[in-house]
Formats: C-alpha cells, structure tokens, sequence
C-alpha cells in the first residue's frame, strides 16, 4: 500500500479530457491549490467541475476556466468571476446552479452509498424542474441524485500515510464530503506526516477514501473578504 | 422609518437565550450587533461552523477562518467545526431556531424571492434555498419597498421564487409583519410611520386590526 | 444557555412512560450507564428503545429489562442475555430487528432532516416484507424511513457547556448519530469541561443537538469479552 | 481436508496489498494470522475502526476499544475511528475491497443464509445483511457439511436469506468455489479430498471441468 506520491503534477497524471471532478473548497477557503495549478499546466479539457464555488478570476478554478478547460460547473455559487461570465453568456461554458445543501448531500451520499437522498430544499422552484418530488408526514421533498465524480480533488491540513485527513476550521467545508464522493480521491495537505502521528479519535476522513495523497507547497491561501476589527 | 441598523435591532428583539441562529448576507448580518443584553445567542455559519465571533484584528486575520459571505471571522469558546453536509442537515432537522434572510420580494402567503433576476446574471442560490425550505422561523429583513418606490411585500412573487409559504415574519423599514393566511398582519409601525403610508406601500394582503403601536427600539 | 445539569436523574426526569428513546452504545462499549441507572430507579415503563444491542442480564439495558420497563426493543443484535429471550417467548416483550447499518443511518437521517434513506441491506429479505423498493443503477435498495425518537440518551468521553461532544475509540459508534436523532437529547460524559477547552477542529457532535448534558460517576464500563495476548 | 485454520490460511492467499478487508465472526477472524508476506492489509472492524490491531496485552486492555465481536483490541498507527453510520457507509459505497462471513447455507445463486434458523432464538443480523448486500467481493468461509452431513452447498437456500445473489467464493474443508452463472466451480481440492467427494457432498449445481489441481497451503 503506497498512497504517497511526490507531487500534484502525479497526482492528477491520469485525469483524462471530459472527466468529471469534484473540488473541495469554500469561496477560496480550502481549495486544492497544487493540484488546480497541475491541472492547468496539464491543460486537461473539456471538465466538468463540481465545486460550490468557482473561484476568481486569477485564483482557484478561474485560472482553469481562463485555459478554457471547463466545460461545465456544477456550482452553489458563481459570483465574483468575470471571465466566468464571459464564457457564460457566449454559450461556451454550462452552469447546473444547485443548492448548497444539496450540493454537499449530494456529495455524501455517493461516499456512503446511498444512491439518492431527500430534501426540501429548491421545492417549488425551478430547481425542482423535472424532478420527482414526494411527501412525507406533510412535507414535500425533492430526491435527488448521489453525485458520480470520477476524481474528488481535496484539501487538508494534515494527512498521514494511509491516507487519514484533518481539515482545520471553515477550511473543513466540502473537502470531507467530496473526499468520500469521489471514485478516485486525490489529497494534498500542508503537512504530511507518517502513519501513527495523527489521533485516530480526531480523524475527519479515513484513509480508505483516499487514494492518493502529498504534501502541497506554497500555497497562497488568498482572502476574498478581509475583514477586521480595529 | 428605520434605517438598516435598525431593522437589525428590531429583529434582534426577536432573539430568545440559547438560540441558534443563522444571519443572511447584508441586514441579517448586522444582528449580531444588537443581541440584547443577558442573552446568550450562538451564530451558525453554514459554510461549517457554530459559535461565530467578531471579526479578527489584523494580527488573527486567518484565511482558514471566514463565514458563509466569505469574510474573516473568529471563534468563540464553544465554537465547533464541521463540513458542510452537517451545517445543512442540522439546518434541515430544525435544529437551528431562527434564521434571518434579505429579499427582492415577499408574498402575502409566505412565499419568497431572493436569488435571481431574470436578465441580471444569475450567480446562484448559494444555500438560500436551503435555508427557507428547511429553517422553522424564518424573518426577512428588507426594504418595502424597491428604488422604482413599487412594493416588495407583494400579493404574488413576480421574481423566481426561492421558497414557498416559508416566510414567518419581516420587518421592513415601515414596520413589523407576521405573516398569516389573511396576508401581512401589521404589528408594529416604526416611529413616524403612519398606517395609511403602509398601506399605500404594501401591495400584498395586509391585516390591520386596531390600534397599531409604534416600536420600540 | 444553560445546558448542564446536575446529574443523571435531572437529566431524565422528563421521560415518560411510553416514550422512544434512542440509547448510545455498541454491546457495552460506550452505553450512557448513569442514564439507565437513573432510569431504573425512576421506573418509567412501556418505553420503545431504539439501540443496537440489548445490554446483557445484570448490565445496560437489560438492567431495564429485569424491572419490565421496556415495551419493544429495536435492535440489530440482541443475543447474550437470557431475561431478553425470556420475555421476547413470553409475548411481553416486542422486537424489531434491523440490519445495523440500517439503524445507524436511520438514526443519522433523522439528525440530518432526511425522512427517508435508500439502502440495499436486507433486499429480498424478510427485512424487505412490505417495504418499498427501488432500483438504482440496477441495484435495488430498499426505502428506510428516519426514526422518530423523544429522547436521546448517549456517552461521550468530553463534553463542553455547550454541549460539544467527543468520544473515545470505539465507544463512539452509535452515539454520535443518535445524539444528532433524538427531539431531545441527553448526554453524559466522563469529563466535563468549560466552553472553550475542547479543540473546535475535533467535535464529533455540535452542541446545537445537545440540549442537557452532565458529567456522569462511577463507570463500570463492563468489557463482554476480554481477550488478550499473552 | 483442512481445519479452520487452514481455511484461513487458503483465504488469506486472495488478500492483495492495500486491500481493505472486513472480517467476520469465526473462520473469517483467523484470515488475519495468514495474511501473506509483504502485504499490508487493513482491517475494518465495523463498529468503527479501521486498522485493527491484534489482542492487546494484559496492560492494555481498554473497555472503550473493541471490535464487533466485542473482544478488547487495539489500534495500529495509521488507524481511525469514526461512528456506526460512516462505517456502513464506507461498505456500501464499495470502498471495503473484500468481506469474508461465515454461513448457515450458500446457493449456487450467490444466495447466503447465515442469521436465522427458524425455531431457534433469534438473535438478529447485526452487520451481517448491510455487509453481503454492499460489499463488492465477498468470500464464505464455512464447513462444507452440517453436523447431520448435509450440504451447505445447495441448489437454493433453505433458512431464512441474509443477501441475493452476493457471494462470490467459498472456501470449505474440501475445496475452493467459485460462484458463476453456472453454480459452484471448483477450483481447488483440499489435500487428500477427491472430486468425487466433493460433488458427493454439494448439492447445488457444481461445475467441474478438466484438472482440479490440489490446494498449496
């Protein structure tokens, strides 16, 4: 059992033109900065992205949808992105809007098995369009569907050699989730430490759904919003 | 009239000790700055956490560390992490008491609209969606009414709508509404605000029974 | 706020006869001992327990067996405990059994505000008599409705005056689902610190699903089977 | 014939490095003495632990630390707890690579009886139906006859069913199967067991083509 390897660029090596990926992340809080830079110097097209955000113009997936490499975003939220609008409104670039909630359940549900789950949230919308809706004890619920990724890209702050991830504060966000989700999952961490040093009580995902693992380098960790009390 | 700080005080009235409480982007937001003395209130952020402080000084800024609008926070003794399937699920299982949202429009059934405009780009529902269809309490705060001056507490939402017949309560620069099955209970009048401007303000099914009383803030 | 109580017996003292309650706990590992102390010496009967085992003769829940307390036991495994067999053959007691995975997750819907999960355990089994099922991806699952329990009774190694919960090993197992499951939820805990002292990255349960919570005394923690290598 | 432990032993030599791997009750607890040489398999223990460790000593013995046959284990570095409802998660999401049960009965269907004999207490399921319906590869590991020396191998199941269709090999006293459309294959024969005692003692459909070499422990 080896799950380290040396670096992003071998760690996204095999994700193929037209795969679909997961990217964990909030905004730009918790996002895979290593392997989003490998995937834009691989070039890798025509994506579809399942992701609550997609970045900014010059961080995070914006610097994929700058090479063009998106076909589609499966996103809550999409704001704050120029070059995202532009592909948009010229018909190069898809957008499924879906809500957070539902984005995240969505996620879970394809780590734990569960082929579709429930919720309430988007009833009566035109999220609901098409969709099969049912009630209980008087409620109406949408189902939808667990996600099918191909790769889940996440982020953490530790992880050790099997594989075992802990995620530091709102940084936490998707990437467990999408960790569990995808059929190959690929982490990088800031600190990569051998099996035995992380307290198997504080483990936020197993190692068994992650495949393959390194320590990230530089990363940038850029702020959307500084906020500060004097 | 109220201005936005007092919309927010006004809701924050609303506040019970031990409440949990999720605060939208804009109006919502400022809430936190009127909790009411001697009530204690933990904030839930639903990018995953509970316990939301103030803002940090320069020296704690962490990017590690923001809340659902993307701004740097802090936590509180007592705050938790956690991803976003469970700051959802807990949303949904009703355990969070009250949850304070902005809007274009509300309807007179509950009914609202507050993610999209067709024709502007659309960026998303983000976890709004969400929020009304899964919160037990829900309060808008907004304006009455729009910059064209045309009523926002409408019989019919004409925007897309983001939940149905899941607005509880809203309080607006004019006053404080309960909505019922009759429409907009009128409750309250903020000061120098008489029945008859809300009336003419309010296109919606509007319920005033007696007197109405002036807030106090 | 204020969340603590002084002790098992204040803890309980709102349970009621014909109540369901979920009760924490893997065989013995990790069972709320002082809570069904306290619910022995209260007496309270005709109560729906939702646990996966039954506790064996003289400890755990069977000690709520030998005083008649328990109406029906909903279960996955209720072996080792021959009162249990006694009044199950006498008609008096009532027993669901439910595959394992099946109960967890039902107890995690309901924590999750999802009414209904899908799951292939027990498909073309007499698990599956008179349930719905469905066919996903060609697999077919059955549909297992979220539990609806008044109480929740769990034992957590720390806990926080605002509630915040972390166990210990594997005396986690069912207790964190529950405590998300039950409208009310009770949890003991071997140490009890003020808010604060808990590291926030490592909370198994929010305090937002705690709503009373005391430090309990004198764990037995009784092991079934000790073995050992010599 | 071989005994329980080698039983073990031949299931052992499926086990693949990175395997993670669920063992059950009985037989299947023994696969972890064998595991190969230069393999690194991890355990899953479905109470909530993955990287089971062996008995702890005497010292050691901790009441929190068990695994789902409720005996006092211990962990190994690298190892990870987490609660009842991710661990089944794990296994219905086909993320276990392997589980090996024992059984009552197989058909030469996949099907598999091993948590109820009517009549006899019942003391339920446990894991055992979450497991044979999610896990990708399952192995039996059982006695090939019953103590009245009826085959366990049959045509159909006759006690109550625990999954449809999931077992993908046994391995018994006698030999080793694979289970295809066309009932049980044999692959390997004990030493010492001949093909006609084999097919003397199943039941169910069995597929014997060509040489069937002798099992090398």
């Amino acid at each position: 059992m080896n799950k380290v390897v040396n670096n992003a660029e071998t760690a996204i090596q095999d994700i193929h033109d037209g795969a679909t990926i997961m990217l964990g992340g909030f905004g730009l809080c918790g996002i895979p900065e290593n392997c989003i830079a490998a995937l834009v110097k691989k070039g890798t097209k025509n994506l579809t992205c399942i992701s609550n955000n997609a970045g900014v113009d010059d961080f995070g997936i914006g610097l994929m949808l700058q090479q063009h490499q998106v076909k589609k975003m499966i996103s809550s939220y999409v704001g704050e992105n120029a070059e995202f609008e532009r592909q948009l409104l010229s018909g190069e670039l898809e957008v499924e809007l879906i809500p957070q909630g539902t984005l995240a359940t969505r996620c879970m549900a394809a780590g734990y098995g569960m082929p579709a789950i429930f919720t309430p949230a988007g009833v009566g919308t035109e999220v609901a369009d098409g969709k099969e809706t049912r009630v209980f004890n008087g409620k109406t619920y949408l189902l939808e569907y667990a996600f099918d990724a191909d790769f889940a890209i996440v982020k953490a702050w530790k992880g050790d050699t099997h594989g075992n991830l802990i995620y530091k504060s709102t940084a936490r966000n998707f990437n467990p989730l999408m960790a569990m989700g995808g059929k190959i999952t690929i982490a990088e961490v800031e600190e990569l430490v051998p099996a035995g040093e992380l307290d198997p009580n504080a483990i936020h995902t197993p190692g068994i759904y992650v495949h393959r693992i390194f320590q990230g380098s530089n990363y940038e960790k850029r702020i959307e919003q500084k906020t500060i009390t004097k | 009239m109220l201005d936005k700080n007092q919309i927010a005080k006004r809701i924050a009235r609303e506040l019970k000790d031990g409440y949990y409480v999720n605060l939208g982007i804009g109006i919502p937001t400022l809430v936190a700055n009127y909790i009411p003395e001697g009530i204690a209130v933990t904030l839930q952020s639903e990018n995953g956490l509970l316990g939301m402080g103030p803002f940090p000084t320069e020296d704690k800024v962490d990017p590690d560390l923001i809340n659902a609008g993307k701004q740097t926070i802090t936590t509180l003794p007592g705050s938790a992490f956690f991803d976003s399937a469970l700051s959802f699920g807990m949303i949904r299982a009703g355990k969070v008491d009250l949850t304070v949202l902005g809007a274009m429009e509300v309807a007179d059934n509950g009914d609202i609209a507050n993610w999209k405009i067709p024709g502007k780009m659309v960026k998303g529902m983000g976890g709004a969606m969400d929020l009304v269809a899964s919160a037990k309490n829900i309060i808008v705060a907004m304006q009455h009414v729009n910059k064209a001056g045309e009523s926002k507490l409408l019989k019919k939402c004409s925007l897309p709508i983001t939940g149905l017949g899941v607005v509880k309560k809203v309080v607006t620069e004019l006053g404080v509404f309960d909505v019922t099955p009759d429409g907009f209970k009128l409750l309250e009048r903020a000061p120098g605000v008489t029945v008859e401007e809300i009336i003419a303000k309010t296109e919606g099914r509007l319920v005033v029974e007696g007197e109405i009383p002036e807030m106090i803030l």
